[in-house]
């Protein structure tokens, strides 16, 4: 496990925070593979797959309800300062993210399912295209951001952040590719709308993949990197009188 | 993400840190064959100033070459695993430390431009400017009345009854004691429950009115409910005094102080504001102090 | 408090200067010494203190020898007036009085002492000798079977003489520090061994073997040292009949119904006995007066007088109830003649 | 898990034989706990029963010189001896002799005595006393000179004995003191209702005296009273000031180590020690009197000094620290933590000590062997330059005494001496309780 959770003279401190990292680490895990498995049936048209992304949706909830469940108990019973307290509150933003993140998979999979029940037409290989090539881009992030929660890698946290510009890049010319495609051919409205969407959600992924990013980096190195860091305004060097 | 990883990264943060701090603070920290101390030594109004103060009982160093501002309407804390001189160091400010055969104390500790360390400083009028409240609630076994008025006495604060009883009330007031008691002011003050006793003992400080007031665990000995009296109270008379507490409650340092400072094994290692230090501490032993990694 | 303290510091130096100012004269006779002359000399000195506007004397009781020691450390008041004795003074004790400027001391017989051996009123009156006694309680004492001495042999009284009751001999007698005990040792032991040829000529030859042979008192259990109380003698002879104690006249008078005294040589110790002189075992007694005192300290020549008046060391006089036994009248007119003239003694 | 299952602690006896082996041990355990409360009980017991042989015993001998037999005499107060001037002079009063009116009435009542011998025995039946007795009342009331008053006199300590049963008529004549005379007209006035038991109020009030049934206690109780006021004025404020200084300011070094073994050993030094040095200090050097109670006082104060010494510190040392702190900490100097704090709170245990040294300097002889305050000491003294004697100096004294009157005098003045200690100890408990419900 993690030396950064590690070393308390209380042992089972330890113990419980190494059962958050767990829990994170396996809910990233499961995200990971719902966003793929969406993904996959988009691509593949896969009832089966898609039905499987839904129904996992409820392990999702059920892992979220009992990461959130051990932050209360670790805060109310440590009462966990410092490292400790960036690593408790960095899991339990990263929970929120990740059960945003498991959203949006089952809102691609219910995408998914539009996209193929409707039997007047198919789908245009063109339209998803876009959508599969922003799909790698935010499950890369996605698997990154996720991988930092092993290692709490600041550097590859902090390229991760970056990488976040290449997705938005790309869902704006999505975006562009999409109205064109409707401007085309006024049928393809339907279509390009659940597109939309998809890309939409999307991007979603990749946000959150970037805040998970950006707690890694809080957790490490204590800084709120959020919204260019330049918030809230830094206290100390010898000013801090006053603020209470 | 390894360890070494990791503290290289705190190193490299802290070291910027202290670049700063230097460049802040007006004297930098005076370093000898001791560690130089994280954060931000001095403030910008200090009631109190200390300077490379050691402290040596018998041929042990007790305290290493400490320096650190105590600001003025401010709470600052000092925390550290037991035996790391805390206490030892609060008692050098009002010169308690005297009382202690063999303890010897160098260095500067200035207040209003004068160095009350200096030997012909007389510590009885010291300590009616710096005065002390301990970690045992010690009301004297006389009545609460007599607790309060014992200062203002010896010192000759009062002209006259009405002068002292003012002082008293007044005292007993601000300790957010004198609901509880005004009915049974004459009741020993051995006979309050232990939040009272020790909110007594506050007042007796008050009433010699003091410019310091120092606080050695004063409620270690309480139970919560006492504590958040006392932490509150703290909280109040910042307005007026400047006050140093040492604590092993880091929760109470956090909750109570404006500074804290964090002392391990002689040494001053950290120093800086209270929220910075429990959210980004930037020396690994202040980290793993808090955080429980060790003492 | 500390005020308190200040007082009282006060008071106390107060106090310390005013004693040396009341050291500076003295309204009362003050006598020490022997413990036998001590209930006469308290008796007399309480009819004086009664009978007088004086005050009543302070009497000491330090012993013979503590007593000569304290009167002649000097004149002054802070020195006794009055020395009470059970023996003459000793020339080594007058000239150590004269080298501290005592120069003059009078001499005052007041009459005698018998010195009793006593047993319980239980038991047979018995009858002994000096002889006996000694050699009942000797350490050592001449080989009955030949040359030289061995240690004392005797566990019963019968086995010194056959006349004697058939018990184990046991003597309660007072410790050395008594001088009832010196008295006895001068009386009875050093009487009774000098009874025997060897003996006796070990004093020209070995005084020291001579002093330690008549004087040493067995301590194999016979001889039972009581501690100083005469009355506990007198309880543990009552309690038992076999026991026989040493103790002064006075008891054995006061205690009549209780003990019975042995006759020594065949006299027992009556009064009339020991006031003729039949009775051996019996010692003058004396005190001294400092000269330099009379006149100096008020009511001395008065007690002196009440001490040697008819009324009180005579035939009948309130001493005799006590046990004190007069002297002859021809040889108390020669004291009562000495006192009222104040002689001092003449230098041995 | 296994079946066999651990016991706590996983020392590996099964909980059920562990019990069963706990109980097995419990009637030894219980068998030795009743032996240990035993053997307490039984030390307390023994401890007890020696304390009520000793009081039964000292009481039993001693109440009896509570009551002293009185004879009633029918005195006629003859202007004509005793005034001859008739101007009621109370130096003539004073000189008159009280002694002749008594034997006369001695002989009227009993007009068949004659004989030297006789008479004398006759006038031995009242005390010494009692014509002192008739002056004291003569001088303080002349109106009487005229009359004829009844006189209760003390009767000798010989008759006293007789009336409390302490002599037996069986033993013949010759072994008594007592002859058949007497007793025959001890007998007569115990018929005339002329013998009574009253309080004997004078062994509380009169001196010592050689006559047994003229002796008291005052004198001794007003010596001891003296000698021991003296004391505690001088042991009491240099033992708590030493005390204080030792425990408080004294630098620790060697000088105040050696003082410190000092003040140990001089609690174990014999007390006739101190005598000597009273002796050779206050009596010698100084020149202060012998026999007064200043001096017996002083040496006693020296005794005491230790015990109070000892016992002040260890008070002060029970001061807990926190108090010197709390009012340190806001200023106090360290002379006013003493005086308002740390001393007010050892005094309970300061008096304590004192008194222990009180006590202990109330039984004391030896020292005051040294200084002459063992003598005969008929007056009552009236300050603490006068001589005087102390309670068990009399104590003492009168074992020593021949006549047989003195033998329940003697547990009498115990019975006071031990009730002096029960009234210091009242006093010291009071005192204590008093100051401890103070703060």
């Amino acid at each position: 496990m993690s030396e950064i959770l590690e070393g308390h003279t209380v042992r089972r401190y330890d113990g419980e925070l190494n059962t958050l990292h767990l829990l994170v680490l396996e809910m990233g895990g499961l995200v990971l593979e719902q966003c793929r498995e969406a993904l996959e049936a988009l691509k593949s048209g896969d009832l089966e797959t898609v039905r499987r992304v839904l129904t996992r949706e409820s392990q999702v909830d059920a892992l979220e309800l009992k990461l959130d469940d051990n932050v209360w108990w670790v805060v109310g019973r440590r009462g966990p300062v410092a490292r400790d307290l960036r690593v408790v509150m960095a899991f339990a933003k990263a929970v929120a993210d990740l059960e945003r993140i498991g959203d949006e998979a089952v809102r691609i999979a219910h995408t998914t399912l539009a996209v193929y029940d409707d039997e007047v037409r198919r789908p245009s290989r063109k339209l998803l295209r876009d959508v599969q090539t922003m799909g790698r881009l935010a499950v890369g992030m996605l698997q990154d951001a996720v991988a930092l929660y092993d290692t709490f890698d600041l550097a590859g946290a902090e390229s991760l952040v970056q990488r976040h510009h290449e997705l938005d890049a790309e869902f704006q010319s999505s975006l562009r590719r999409l109205s064109t495609f409707i401007l085309e051919d006024a049928r393809n409205v339907g279509h390009a709308i659940n597109a939309v969407l998809l890309v939409k959600a999307l991007e979603r992924i990749g946000d959150h993949a970037r805040n998970l990013a950006e707690y890694v980096i809080y957790l490490v190195r204590g800084e709120d990197v959020r919204h260019g860091g330049a918030h809230p305004p830094q206290e100390g060097a010898g000013g801090g009188r006053g603020s209470r | 993400m390894t360890a070494t990883q990791t503290s290289a990264v705190d190193a490299t943060v802290a070291a910027s840190r202290v670049k700063d701090a230097v460049n802040l603070s007006h004297i930098a920290t005076v370093a000898r064959d001791v560690r130089e101390t994280v954060g931000e030594v001095r403030v910008r109004t200090p009631r109190m100033r200390c300077t490379a103060v050691n402290v040596y009982y018998g041929d042990k160093q007790a305290i290493k070459n400490v320096s650190v501002d105590v600001g003025q309407n401010e709470v600052l804390a000092m925390i550290g695993p037991s035996g790391c001189g805390k206490t030892t160091f609060l008692r050098c400010l009002n010169r308690m430390n005297d009382t202690i055969a063999g303890c010897r104390v160098t260095g500067e500790i200035v207040m209003d431009g004068e160095d009350i360390n200096a030997r012909r400083i007389d510590v009885v009028p010291l300590r009616a400017r710096v005065s002390m409240v301990f970690q045992k609630p010690n009301p004297f076994p006389k009545s609460i009345w007599e607790n309060v008025a014992f200062g203002p006495r010896i010192h000759g604060l009062a002209q006259d009854k009405t002068e002292l009883e003012e002082i008293v009330v007044n005292s007993l007031k601000r300790a957010g004691l004198w609901d509880e008691v005004k009915d049974r002011l004459g009741d020993p003050g051995t006979g309050l429950s232990g939040g009272q006793q020790q909110r007594l003992c506050i007042a007796r400080s008050i009433a010699v009115q003091p410019e310091v007031i120092l606080m050695d665990e004063p409620c270690s000995a309480l139970d919560p409910i006492s504590t958040a009296r006392i932490e509150e109270l703290i909280d109040e008379l910042r307005e007026h005094y400047s006050i140093c507490i040492v604590t092993h409650s880091m929760q109470q340092a956090a909750r109570v102080s404006q500074r804290t400072a964090y002392f391990h094994l002689g040494d001053l290692i950290e120093v800086g504001d209270t929220k910075q230090i429990f959210t980004r501490p930037r020396h690994q032993l202040t980290e793993d102090y808090i955080t429980g990694r060790f003492g | 408090m500390t005020k308190a303290t200040l007082v009282a510091a006060a008071a106390l130096a107060a106090a310390a200067v005013g004693a040396a100012h009341a050291q500076s004269s003295r309204d009362y006779i003050s006598i020490v010494g022997s413990s036998t002359v001590y209930p006469f000399a308290t008796v007399v000195a309480e009819q004086f203190g009664k009978a007088t506007k004086y005050k009543t004397p302070k009497i000491e009781s330090t012993g013979s020898g503590g007593g000569i020691k304290l009167f002649c450390q000097g004149v002054g008041v802070q020195h006794p007036d009055i020395t009470n004795s059970s023996r003459a003074i000793k020339s080594s004790e007058l000239e150590t009085c004269a080298k501290n400027g005592v120069k003059e001391v009078i001499e005052i017989k007041i009459g005698y002492d018998g010195l009793s051996i006593a047993n319980s009123n239980a038991a047979k009156p018995a009858s002994m000798t000096r002889k006996e006694v000694w050699l009942a309680l000797a350490k050592e004492v001449p080989n009955p079977k030949g040359d030289g001495f061995v240690a004392n042999p005797y566990k019963t009284w019968a086995e010194i003489n056959p006349s004697l009751p058939n018990a184990k001999i046991e003597v309660l007698g007072p410790p050395p520090t008594s001088g009832t005990r010196d008295a006895f040792v001068e009386l009875v032991m050093d009487e009774g061994c000098d009874q025997f040829p060897t003996v006796k000529a070990l004093k020209k030859s070995d005084a020291k073997k001579h002093k330690a042979v008549c004087q040493t008192v067995r301590e194999d259990g016979a001889f039972v040292e009581a501690g100083e109380n005469d009355n506990l003698i007198v309880q543990k002879l009552a309690a038992n009949p076999n026991a026989f104690g040493i103790f002064g006249y006075s008891f054995l008078d006061q205690n009549r119904d209780k003990v019975q005294g042995v006759a020594i040589e065949g006299v027992k110790p009556e009064f009339d006995a020991i006031a003729s002189g039949k009775y051996p075992v019996s010692r003058p007694l004396f005190f001294y007066v400092k000269k330099a005192h009379v006149g100096v300290i008020p009511g001395l020549k008065e007690y002196v007088g009440e001490f040697v008046s008819t009324k009180a060391i005579g035939d009948e006089g309130y001493l005799s109830e006590r046990g004190l036994i007069p002297m002859p009248a021809e040889e108390r007119k020669k004291v009562m003649a000495n006192a009222a003239g104040m002689t001092p003694m003449m230098a041995k | 898990m296994s079946s066999v299952a651990p016991a706590a602690g996983g020392v590996g006896v099964l909980p059920r034989r562990k019990f069963e082996l706990v109980l097995a041990g419990m009637p030894r355990r219980r068998a030795a706990e009743k032996r240990f409360r035993l053997y307490g009980q039984i030390a307390i017991g023994l401890g007890l029963a020696f304390l009520v042989i000793l009081f039964a015993s000292i009481i039993l001998n001693g109440y009896t010189a509570f009551w002293q037999t009185h004879i009633r005499l029918d005195v006629t107060l003859d202007a004509a001896r005793i005034d001859p001037q008739g101007n009621r002079d109370p130096e003539a009063l004073r000189r008159a002799d009280y002694n002749e009116l008594i034997r006369d009435q001695l002989r009227a009542m009993f007009p068949d005595v004659s004989g030297r011998r006789d008479r004398l025995a006759l006038y031995g039946l009242v005390s010494n006393g009692a014509s002192f007795d008739l002056r004291d009342r003569v001088l303080a009331n002349p109106e009487l000179v005229g009359q004829k008053i009844a006189l209760w006199v003390p009767a000798d300590d010989d008759i006293d004995m007789l009336m409390k049963g302490n002599v037996d008529r069986s033993v013949p004549e010759s072994d008594r003191r007592l002859k058949d005379n007497q007793l025959a007209w001890v007998d007569k006035l115990a018929a005339e209702g002329r013998l009574q038991q009253r309080f004997n109020a004078d062994f509380f009030t009169r001196g010592d005296s050689r006559d047994a049934e003229l002796a008291g206690i005052w004198g001794a109780a007003v010596g001891s009273l003296l000698t021991l006021m003296v004391t505690l004025a001088l042991s009491f404020p240099l033992g708590v000031a030493a005390a204080v200084y030792l425990e408080e300011f004294a630098p620790r070094n060697r000088w105040t180590d050696l003082i410190e073994v000092n003040i140990n050993n001089l609690a174990a030094v014999p007390s006739i020690v101190f005598g000597l040095l009273g002796l050779a200090v206050f009596i010698n050097f100084f020149g202060l009197p012998r026999s007064a109670p200043l001096v017996g006082g002083l040496v006693l104060t020296l005794m005491t000094l230790p015990t109070i010494i000892i016992a002040s510190r260890a008070a002060l040392k029970s001061v807990p620290p926190s108090i010197r702190e709390g009012a340190l900490g806001i200023g106090a100097s360290p002379m006013q933590v003493m005086i308002y704090h740390v001393v007010p709170l050892a005094l309970p245990g300061m008096l304590t000590g004192t008194i222990i040294g009180m006590a202990q300097a109330l039984g004391e002889t030896a020292p005051l062997l040294m200084i002459g305050m063992v003598a005969f000491i008929a007056d009552i003294p009236k300050g603490i330059f006068d001589p005087a004697t102390a309670l068990p100096v009399q104590i003492y004294l009168w074992a020593d005494s021949p006549e047989r009157a003195f033998v329940e005098r003697t547990s009498a003045a115990i019975i006071v001496l031990l009730a002096f200690l029960a009234v210091m100890n009242a006093v010291a408990v009071v005192l204590r309780r008093r100051f401890e419900r103070r703060w």
